[in-house]
């Protein structure tokens, strides 16, 4: 399992490419999921995007997700990168790769990752709009891609009421 | 020593990016690390989404913490 | 939607890049699956392997598989490529890319395509051993990525009994 | 005229790419089709895993075919 978090671009099919080639010997298939910077949020344009991280627990955490969809799913290998700083819309901000012999794993293993990724990888979203900066403050639930209902990732605990 | 970390909209809140607080006799949980550091920048985060993290790990604000720890706050990640 | 069935080789990302930008504005995401040449097969070398389709209904089959897809789920566009000819261990097969606002549509989009076009698009592949070359006979259902029990797709129907 | 195709295995077992046959007066059905080929080629395709396709649709074998069709026979699909 390879983790990467960068300020630079990154070129999705070139660090699949460069994945160490006997790691992934005998994958039939693999899943990529390419998060970018949208150019609209609720009505209001996107000049940019700013993405403050926590370093070291960042690395620390999507290896830590990357071990566990390795032992939930019959995968080969996965990839991740995530960026920070500022990005432009249209960016990279984030990619998932995973390999396996058989699709259906790689397929229930990235969807995993990219689900858990957002709600427990320490990365927040500053929107740059034409009426200034405001944080992206979902719940990170509410993020998860889906329309309908969810629920919080059981692993991340967090307050919604007051703390004293 | 506690190494108490903010991030994002919460450092902006609490206008501390870091800051060392000594460990508290007869121990703390990260909870009380929170009311040191908010009497410490006399900020209360009240209401505030929170997570909270020791030593780099996710963990509940009941957790205990030890002398040396890094605790960060910070809110719901958006990352992704 | 972009349908490519074709005997050269293909770089995905570069196809991605090429993709009709304003077909895609708004996009928060992509899901990509890239289907790869296994090097063994059932205990047994695979020296390269032989694709046959069937011109015509290839491209028409996609299509439709690709305008169900826009029917089913909430995405903005999609990609197919799909080779033929003769094809060396490693080499791309085929790729699916799906774009959305929200990720779990492509998700489910571009797994629903792999999983359809598996059953329904009209190639048949040819393994090329040191034993000499053989069909791939599997039905269907039973390569539709999963180890787990499967259905077969509703839309094809094929008779598993005699004829006469 | 009836434009009849054969693929992959089932081209192999039956010998033939392609082949021509008049439409049959009365009406056929893909199985009639078939029939008619089998016939053609002198070989008869038992027990095979067989799909149909006319004018570049699947189709199940009981359909009715009619003059300038094209009528295919394939196995299983293996893409992907």
């Amino acid at each position: 399992m390879l983790v990467k978090v960068q300020q630079e671009d990154f070129d999705p099919m070139a660090e699949m490419a460069a994945f160490p080639a006997d790691a992934i010997a005998g994958a039939g298939g693999s899943v990529t999921f390419i998060g970018t910077v949208r150019d609209y949020s609720e009505a209001t344009d996107i000049l940019a995007m700013e993405i403050e991280h926590y370093p070291g627990m960042t690395e620390r955490e999507l290896e830590r997700i990357s071990a566990e969809a390795a032992r939930r799913y019959d995968i080969l290998d996965s990839l991740i990168m995530h960026r920070y700083g500022r990005l432009a819309p249209q960016d990279n901000i984030v990619m998932v790769a995973v390999w396996s012999r058989h699709r259906a794993a790689a397929f229930d293993a990235c969807r995993f990752l990219i689900d858990v990724l957002k709600t427990s990888a320490p990365f927040w979203k500053k929107e740059i709009t034409p009426e200034g900066a405001r944080w992206v403050t979902d719940c990170p639930g509410c993020r998860a891609g889906s329309r309908e209902g969810h629920t919080h990732a059981p692993h991340v605990s967090h307050s919604h009421t007051q703390l004293k | 020593m506690i190494h108490v970390k903010f991030f994002a909209s919460v450092r902006e809140r609490i206008g501390i990016g870091e800051i060392s607080l000594p460990m508290p006799e007869g121990g703390a949980t990260v909870a009380d690390v929170l009311a040191l550091a908010e009497d410490e920048a006399g900020v209360v985060l009240q209401g505030a989404h929170l997570l909270a993290a020791v030593n780099l790990r996710h963990v509940p604000f009941s957790d205990v913490v030890r002398d040396g720890d890094e605790v960060a706050f910070f809110p719901p990640v958006t990352g992704g």
